[in-house]
């Protein structure tokens, strides 16, 4: 390399350059790196090819042109997988969306009041919004009384990122209800009148 | 062993003839000994790690066997150098002069008569410096060569390309447990517990019912037998018929017929749809 | 991506990974990107093959197995173009930082008394908190000694930018025995004449 560079050593000698740059390289900054100064245009060519070779290799990894100059960057669509790398914890759904969703998975379709109903307190229209823009959620129908509210039913999405095939997959309540009593035995109270409305 | 033992100070960037200046002449060689010219002594302590890399440049360069000093002129020197240290720096010229005691120690020990028979039990009185110099010998080897291993910054660059990240919040993972620990909450709070008679097929009543409905999501009228799919055989026949009947129940389907016999017709209750 | 990932696939996912990576990735780390865990053996291939395909392909960077995973870094002999981007020299050691690091990594763990043994001088305190802050250094305990003086030893971090998996592929300490030619030859003398002429 020392001697006789050739057109493919440079092309090297620039993408070694870009890959350990902690920050966009203007093509002016990687003239630097040349014996003598090749001018613009070669630097733009080089740069060329090795944005089409690395494209053209389908890598997770791709060289873009920003203002500030020249880099590589991973693609957008391996996020998902680097992600996976990330120590931070990762976020949880406060109680009011796991339970939003609880009640819409086992209930649907069940409209906001009947959710409110259930839970015994308003819901936000936040706590659907995520759940919505989650893609888990949304809305099949309207039901057919005063201000036809919106029914909300679980999307195809949500069994997919569950694991399940079909929602009679859903762990039973059944057996969540035999925990209860058991909770509830446990703690001597009375079996509490069945709630009249709740009709399935 | 190739490799030459260079044991001059590695970093003295002038070569060792111009080491240093007394009264304006160059001090063209080291000293023979440990005698250090107090005017050349900033200088020589800049270039020797210590008494031990003297002592060691000695005996490589000088050719000195450092146990056959004469000890005499060298404690006067020593004596003197000590005291031109005093103003500058004493810690340096105690640490010299400590080397020179132990020289000074192991010479008069070899200066005493042993006794004939106990030479194999007795120590050589130079073991203990021949050792330390051994040793500092070696350490001194080990980091020029570690000095020589490639090394991140100067010698090679790590690579780290940027991470594109959309700015999309990450979203949280959810599983079945906390599904069922939300539902366990909810009928904990609401006293729910009686209702033993939601069970998996109920629940798929509940699933075919949002099936239909996106079906019939446009609002247009379907046919009814189309929302049926024969493959899920007579149970799964009848959990659709089930979902149906539910469904006009609670007024969310309308369902037409003109005439006995007649193709029926399922939509969604008025204006039920989306206005898409 | 999502359904049907192909060995390929999974190369570029983990290329993409140790491309992006701000430190080494250990196999373990590197198992995390997969939908399920393929195990060590099946990562530890893809590496292998990622490291021959980037070596036949004669780039400036290679992939490298340092002591806390696997990482990119550019070739040695790239350096010099390198360097021509650098904005400040990457700090050179002195003599006594050196010999310090040498005789804690290979001595270790030492205290600062230990290596003033050794050298014959007293350890400047900027000389460990150089070592320190490079972050090749730390305490790793006290002896129970009066005092309690703290114990260096050398990092991982150490080992990863020397290019090294572990203390085992330091260079081999010299056995230096000629140096000592004279004094071997003074005390393979009769010892019990101590040679007369000797001057005080």
């Amino acid at each position: 390399m020392e001697t006789t560079t050739t057109p493919e050593a440079w092309l090297r000698i620039v993408e070694a350059a870009l890959l350990a740059a902690p920050a966009p390289l203007p093509v002016s900054e990687l003239r630097k790196l040349f014996d003598e100064d090749p001018g613009p245009d070669l630097v733009r060519r080089l740069l060329d090819e090795l944005r089409a070779d690395w494209s053209a290799a389908r890598r997770g990894v791709e060289l873009v042109q920003l203002a500030s100059g020249w880099r590589f960057q991973t693609r957008a669509e391996y996020q998902v997988y680097l992600d996976r790398l990330k120590e931070e914890r990762p976020p949880r759904y406060s109680r009011a969306v796991m339970e939003t969703l609880a009640i819409i998975a086992y209930r649907q379709p069940v409209t906001r009041g009947d959710i409110e109903d259930i839970r015994g307190v308003a819901v936000s229209p936040n706590v659907l919004k995520t759940l919505e823009s989650r893609g888990w959620v949304d809305v099949v129908g309207h039901r057919d009384t005063p201000g036809r509210p919106a029914l909300f039913a679980t999307t195809r999405r949500f069994l997919d990122d569950m694991g399940l095939r079909s929602l009679t997959e859903l762990p039973a309540l059944t057996e969540i209800e035999k925990i209860m009593d058991l909770i509830d035995a446990s703690q001597t109270e009375p079996a509490a009148a069945p709630a009249p409305e709740e009709e399935v | 062993m190739d490799m030459t033992l260079e044991l001059a100070p590695a970093d003295t960037a002038e070569p060792l003839d111009v080491l240093a200046r007394i009264y304006g002449e160059p001090l063209l060689e080291l000293p023979k000994d440990l005698y250090i010219p107090p005017d050349a002594l900033q200088v020589i302590l800049d270039a020797f790690e210590g008494p031990l890399d003297l002592l060691l440049y000695l005996i490589r360069k000088a050719n000195l066997d450092v146990l056959d000093i004469p000890m005499a002129p060298l404690t006067t020197q020593y004596l003197e150098y000590v005291e031109a240290m005093r103003a500058t720096n004493l810690e340096l010229a105690a640490e010299y002069l400590l080397m020179a005691a132990m020289l000074l120690e192991i010479k008069s020990r070899m200066l005493l008569p042993r006794p004939p028979r106990e030479n194999a039990t007795e120590e050589d009185p130079r073991a203990e410096l021949v050792r330390r110099l051994l040793e500092y010998e070696q350490m001194k080897l080990a980091a020029l060569r570690l000095d020589g291993l490639p090394r991140v910054e100067r010698d090679f660059e790590w690579v780290g390309v940027f991470v594109a990240e959309k700015v999309v919040e990450r979203q949280p993972e959810v599983s079945l447990h906390d599904l069922q620990l939300a539902w366990l909450r909810i009928m904990k709070k609401a006293r729910l517990n009686q209702h033993h008679r939601v069970g998996r097929e109920q629940l798929s009543v509940r699933e075919h019912m949002t099936a239909i409905l996106r079906k019939l999501g446009d609002g247009s009228f379907v046919v009814f037998d189309t929302l049926f799919d024969f493959r899920l055989g007579a149970s799964g026949l009848v959990v659709s018929f089930l979902a149906v009947l539910e469904l006009v129940k609670e007024k969310l389907v309308e369902v037409t017929q003109n005439e006995a016999f007649a193709p029926i017709y399922v939509k969604l209750a008025d204006g039920n749809h989306d206005d898409a």
